[in-house]
Formats: C-alpha cells, structure tokens, sequence
C-alpha cells in the first residue's frame, strides 16, 4: 500500500511517454513544414512534463534548472521557425 | 521619476523570481540577488510600465486567475471529448472580433486567455481587429463573436489594466 | 555508383568494428581511479559542491581556456568570412514582415527574466547544475528573442566587443593570479572559500564562470548577429 | 547500460551514411551534429554507473558518503566541452557553405570540382 | 504513505492523461490550425497540472514549479500564437470543412485596393 | 529500473527514426528541425544517465541555438536562389 503513490507515478511517466511517440508520428507523418513545427511545440512542452517526472523519481530537485532552460530554449525555437516560415528571420 | 520606478518595479520583480526560484535564506546571498537584479534591469531599460495597484485590481486579478483556470479545464475536457470521438465533430472558421483594451500587457493577456479557452485560437492582430480560429463556429459575424469570446474576459481585464 | 558502394562497404566496416566493440564492453561497477580522487577531495579542498563544476574549472581548467580559445577563433572566422566587401555584387533585400504585436509585448516581458535566469545559472555554477557555458548560450538567446520580435533591433557592437575581450583579459589574470597567490595556472584558492552552499563561495569559482559566461554569451551574440546581417 | 550504446552507435552510422551518400552541403554538416550527438551520447553512457546519482552534492547526497553514490563526473566534463565547440565548428562551416553559395548560386556538393584531377 | 503524496500522484496521472489526449488530438486533427488548437490547450493544461501534482508530493518544490507553471502559461499561446500567424501568411489552407475565414476576407480586400 | 528501460528504448526508438527522417526528408526546414528533435531527446536521454550539466548543456546549445544557426544559414542560402529563377 505504501508504494501506491510511485505506482501511479510510474503510470503516468507510461502516458506521457505514449504522448511523445504520437507527437513523433505527426513529426514524421506532417505534410508541411509548419505542421512538423507544431509536433515540435507540442512535443517540448510534454517533454518539460517528463523531465520533472524524472526529477521526482530520482528525487533530485536541481533538475528542475534542466527544465526550466528548456522551456525558454523550445519556446525561442518554435519563434524562430515560425518567423522562418513567415519570411521576418 | 517614471524612469526610477520602472527599475524598482522590475528589480522586486527579478528579486522575488530568484528568491522563489533558490530558496535561500542566508542574508548574504539575498543582498546578492538584489544586486543582480538592479544590475540587469538597469542594462534592461525598455521594460514594462508597472501597473498601478490597488485593491480593487488585485481582488479583481485574483478572481480572473480562477476564472481563467475554470475556464481552461472547461476546454481542455471539451477538446478531449471532441479528440476520442471516432469521426471528428469540428466546424472551424476563422471569425474577427474587436477589443476595446489599449494596454498592450493587456492585450497580451487577453489573446493568450483567448488561446488558452474553449477552441478559440487568436491567428492576427492588426490594431484592434482580433482574428479568431474557433473550432466550432456559433455566430459569423463580428458582433455576436465579439459577444461570445472577448466581453467575458475584458470585464475583468478592463478593471485591471484600467 | 561506384561512391554509393564504397560507403556502403565503409559503413558496413564501421559496424563491424562497432559491434566487436560493444560486445567486449563492461559494465563498471565502481568509480575510475582519479574521478574517485576527485570525488574525495573536490567538496574539501575547492568548496564545490558541483564536481564537474570543479573539474572543468580547476583541475582541467587549462582545458577550459583551450575551449574558450576555439570558440574566439570561430568567431572570429565568421565575422571575417562574412563581411562584406565595396565590390561585391549587393543582393536585393527582401521584405522583411514585422512580428505581431502579442509577441513583441512579449518579449518586453520575458528577457528580463530570461537574462536573469541565465545570470542565475552562471553565478550558482558551482551549487547547482549550469555554468559559464550555459548561462552564455541562455543570455545569447535573449539577445536572439529580441532580433527575432524585432526587425529592427541591433546590438552596440562596441560595448559587446569590450565586454568579450575585457573577459577573456580577466579570465587569464586570474588564472596567472592563481600561479603566484596559490597551487597553479586557475586555482580557485585566490579568494577565501567562504561558507560551503552558499552563493559567495568556493574562491574564485563564481567570478571566473562570471567571465565565461559573459564572454561566451557575448561571442555567440555576435555569431548570431553576423549570421543574421543582411546585404545592407 | 547496453541500449544506450547501441542507440549512440546506430545515431553515429545513420549520421556518417547520411554525410557520405547526401548531396546538399546542408544536409551533409546536419549529418555531422547527428554522429556527434552520437559519439557524445555513448561517451557520457561510459561514465554512468547503474543506481547511483548525478555528481552534484546537495541534501541528497552527503559529502563524506559522495565515492559511493555519484556517477563519474569526468567524462561529463569533456563532453561538456564538446558540445561547445561543436556548435561553433557548426556554425563556421555554415559560414564556408554561405560564401561557397554566394560565388556559385549552388547547394549541390557535385558542382563544386575545382579541386577534381 | 502520506495524504499529499497520494493526492499529488492522483493529480499528476490526469495532467499526464490530458497530455496523452493532447498528443492524441495532434495526431489526428485534420489541419493545421485544429492540430494547434488539441496541442496548445491539452497540452498546456496537462503540463500545468503534472508540475502541480509533483509539488504537492515534494512540497517544498513548490515554489520553483510554481514559476514554470507560470513561465509555460506565458510561453505557450505566444509561441502557437506566432506560428499559426507564420502559417497563415504563408498560406497554408483550412480544412474543407471550414464555415468561414475573415481574415483571408479581409487579405483579399486589400489586395484589391 | 524497468522505467529506465522503458523510457530508454522509447526515447531511442524515436531518436533513429528521427535522425534517418533528418537525412530522407525534402524539405530542408524540416530536415533541421528534425535534428533539433534529436538533440532534445539527446537532452532527456543525459538526463535519465544522471548527467545534468550535459543535458543543460545540449539544450541550450544544442537544441536550441545550432537550430537557429542553422535555419539563419537556410535563409541566406535561400532568398538568393528564388531571385535567381
């Protein structure tokens, strides 16, 4: 009963990794550039959510720093190919 | 005058991040912050114009906070139940609104809640003429998408951008 | 055809060497000798609490200036390679659209915090992961939020151009002010270590990835910004 | 750890393919970031040790008992170091392909041939 | 086992469900503009309450996911705000099932004058 | 541990289909952004070997300002070829 809590942390590591695969099929499916941009937002975002799941599973709480630079890195990123494709680069 | 508080505004404001964000305690170290944080809000000079507060604005920005989030689990269970459904039941367009805020802080608030809420998506702005991508397209025109989307948050983002 | 087999046959090589590679390969159950060494008296003797910190900037900091020295030269390279001549044939510029409104408000609010966070990841380099490095790479992307909000925006070239060289000046300094104050070329111990855990501490530490991180960030800016200029 | 080499070895293959057989100088340095990535990810995988933590001392690790609960924190340092210097080869390479494209309005390896006997 | 572990955890697995369903609805939107819609919101909203669920287990991580909560909730509509405007201008097309465009209404308009 | 495995064959999965869809893919733009897909999942793999400064590291640098680099090369290399023809 005691493990309760890190079993469904465990689950929930299984679902947002199950999200990653799919926003990689739309990365790889997307006809357009623009939709291969929006796998690419939605994939960074889930991923700031797996990093902090890591983080309370190995209980070291300076990897919230690794999350916090990837949130403003992904969030420059996804500006950047969308000023690209609009032509303001 | 304006200039100074500007840059006290902004230097509390990075303080109190850095202080959340280390949990430190030691005095030291705070002095330190303080520091860092005058240093890069004085070589920051454009930053926004602080609002004025009072405490009808703050009694205000709490209650828009829980509206905001009601509102974002409202979408969030609406676009779930749309996304498991075996055929998709959308009817999208593209609807034009217009706001009366004048603010831009506010302006940025009021399109990223418009973001954030039942499947509406801001597209463009061009002064103000809000361009709206709505997944289910209720009302073409502009005065009754105006109605629909933007009065319920500038009520209280009128109050606190003033 | 004949190039296509060739790095057919190479590949195939390479994955042979590869895989006798990784079958050979084992699992190492305990610390190499000298990262144990490092491991034993980094915390002590540096203050560090951070121990790659403590490695790339004490006991390999020569290989740190080594590095600091290529990324100078690079950009250097690139703003040599890319400037432009009187003579050259000029291209036609195009027109560049203006970012919306949402976005250049947006900026104005987040740079100050990102600048700040990448000021945080510099100064707390010896507590908590981060460093020069990063923190230079964070600060270059405000610099680069703000080229892309606004077309118009340009860096003083003249200010950045002091802060790297005034930087890379005071990084060596101190590393020579290490030979004679204490054990060697970037030794921490020129200042005292201060309270173990604390943002003040650890010597010099804090002071020198100050300098890296200025002058990484200011270098990395100006390759950006070289990238970016157009025939103007 | 064996996956992790085995995903560092097949990202260097793909990446060394990719610059061998490519024909857009572009595509060929983005084939080289991809066998970096490679090579540092296996070099960092050689460093870790099953169930022990990152070489960081805090509340979770004490001082005296570190020998035995980090990772080895030495090839994390070089890799450091390589991911740096990697992006700025990077860029200086894009810089020869953008002055290479300014003289011959071409992105096609095959064209340049100046230096073929 | 604690009350605030099981209730962090309990709410934790909705954010990472409203991830999964996020996730679900970028793969199988049928343009770019609904796709946006499925990954902003779901997304946000799932990220949102994953970073909650995992500081109410560590409480005093609170304040630190606090302000990623609040970075994200600024970052996000920024960003898939720019790049549907990014798509739109380069003329990416709605889907056939589409009631109204305004905007491109309004483009052709002032192409005319 | 198992997790560890898990999230290590996923993550590495993705990772090669990834990088042989950087190589196969058309369209330049979304051959780079397909290496910056890369470098994140690069960035969570160094996280999970309990490397954190390296994966702050390939983050930052990797993943976010090599794409830029990249997509600021693309523009230049492009705009000329469309006057061109």
């Amino acid at each position: 009963m005691d493990k309760l809590p890190e079993i469904i942390l465990h689950i929930s590591t299984y679902f947002v990794s199950a999200g990653i695969i799919l926003a990689t099929l739309r990365l790889i499916k997307g006809p357009t550039m623009a939709d291969r941009a929006v796998a690419l937002d939605t994939f960074t975002v889930i991923s700031i959510s797996l990093i902090v799941l890591i983080a309370c599973i190995a209980g070291r709480v300076i990897f919230l720093d690794v999350g916090m630079v990837y949130a403003i890195l992904s969030f420059i990123g996804v500006v950047a190919v969308a000023r690209y494709i609009e032509g303001g680069l | 005058m304006n200039k100074i508080v500007k840059i006290v505004f902004s230097t509390i404001v990075l303080t109190l991040f850095y202080f959340i964000w280390t949990r430190t305690t030691s005095v030291n170290n705070i002095l330190v912050i303080a520091g860092l944080g005058l240093f890069v809000s004085i070589i920051y000079r454009n930053y926004l114009r602080s609002p004025i507060l009072s405490p009808k604005k703050i009694a205000y920005a709490i209650f828009y906070v829980f509206y905001l989030f009601i509102e974002i689990i409202k979408a969030n269970i609406d676009v779930a139940l749309r996304v498991i459904k075996p055929v998709i039941p959308i009817n999208p367009g593209i609807v034009k609104v217009k706001t009366k805020l004048k603010s831009p802080m506010g302006r940025l608030l009021l399109t990223s809640s418009i973001t954030l809420t039942p499947g509406t998506l801001t597209v463009d702005i061009d002064g103000d003429t809000l361009y709206i991508h709505w997944i289910d397209v209720k009302d073409k025109e502009e005065s009754g998408a105006t109605e629909k989307i933007v009065s319920n948050f500038e009520k209280y983002l009128e109050v606190i951008f003033g | 055809m004949i190039k296509k087999m060739f790095s057919f046959i190479l590949i195939i090589f390479l994955f042979l060497i590869l895989f006798e590679l990784l079958n050979n390969l084992t699992e190492n159950k305990k610390l190499s000798g000298v990262a144990k060494e490092y491991a034993e008296r980094g915390a002590a003797e540096l203050g560090t609490a951070n121990l790659v910190t403590s490695i790339v900037v004490t006991y390999r900091g020569l290989d740190t200036l080594g590095e600091v020295s290529v990324l100078f030269i690079a950009a250097t390279g690139v703003a040599v390679l890319l400037r432009r001549r009187k003579d050259e044939e000029i291209l036609i510029q195009k027109v560049k659209r203006q970012s919306s409104e949402i976005l250049q408000t947006g900026t104005d609010l987040l740079v100050p915090i990102i600048i700040m966070f990448g000021v945080y990841i510099f100064i707390n380099g010896h507590l908590s992961p981060g460093g020069g490095f990063q923190g230079g790479a964070v600060i270059a992307s405000a610099v680069l939020l703000s080229f892309l909000s606004d077309i118009n925006y340009k860096i003083n070239h003249t200010v950045f151009g002091l802060i790297e060289s005034l930087s890379g000046v005071f990084y060596v300094l101190i590393g020579v002010l290490g030979i004679f104050l204490a054990g060697g070329f970037l030794d921490n111990r020129i200042l005292p270590l201060g309270e173990y855990g604390t943002i003040l501490s650890a010597g010099a530490i804090p002071l020198i990835y100050t300098l890296i991180g200025l002058k990484v960030g200011t270098e990395l800016a100006s390759i950006i910004d070289n990238m970016k200029r157009d025939s103007e | 750890m064996n996956i992790i080499h085995v995903i560092g070895f097949a990202l260097m293959l793909i990446g060394i393919w990719g610059m061998l057989t490519q024909k857009n100088m572009i595509k060929i340095i983005l084939g080289l970031a991809i066998a970096e990535t490679g090579v540092q990810l296996v070099m960092v995988a050689f460093g870790f040790i099953k169930g022990r933590t990152a070489p960081i001392l805090d509340a979770a690790v004490p001082v005296k008992d570190a020998v035995d609960m980090i990772v080895d924190p030495v090839p994390q340092a070089l890799v450091l170091t390589a991911i740096v210097i990697g992006v700025a080869v990077n860029a200086l390479m894009l810089t020869f392909v953008i002055k290479l494209y300014q003289k011959k309005r071409s992105l096609s390896i095959t064209e340049y041939k100046d230096l073929k006997w | 086992m604690s009350w605030n572990s099981l209730l962090g955890s309990i709410i934790t697995l909705l954010g990472s469900i409203f991830l999964f369903l996020g996730a679900l609805g970028v793969y199988r939107m049928p343009d770019l503009y609904n796709r946006m819609q499925a990954g902003t919101k779901s997304t946000t909203l799932g990220t949102m309450l994953t970073l909650l669920g995992i500081g109410i287990c560590h409480y005093e991580w609170l304040g630190q996911v606090l302000i990623l909560i609040i970075f994200i909730a600024l970052t996000n509509p920024i960003s898939s705000h720019a790049l549907a405007r990014a798509a739109h201008f380069k003329g990416i097309p709605l889907t056939a099932k589409s009631v109204t465009d305004k905007l491109k209404e309004e483009e052709s308009k002032a192409e005319v004058l | 541990m198992e997790l560890q495995q898990g999230i290590f064959v996923l993550m590495g999965l993705a990772m090669i289909v990834a990088a042989i869809l950087a190589m196969y893919v058309k369209d330049l733009v979304s051959s780079i952004i397909a290496v910056g897909v890369v470098s994140l999942f690069a960035s969570i793999l160094y996280l999970l070997l309990q490397a954190p400064d390296v994966a702050m590291t390939e983050a930052a640098i990797g993943a976010g300002l090599s794409t830029l680099i990249f997509l600021y090369a693309l523009h230049k290399t492009k705009d000329a070829e469309e006057e061109n023809d």
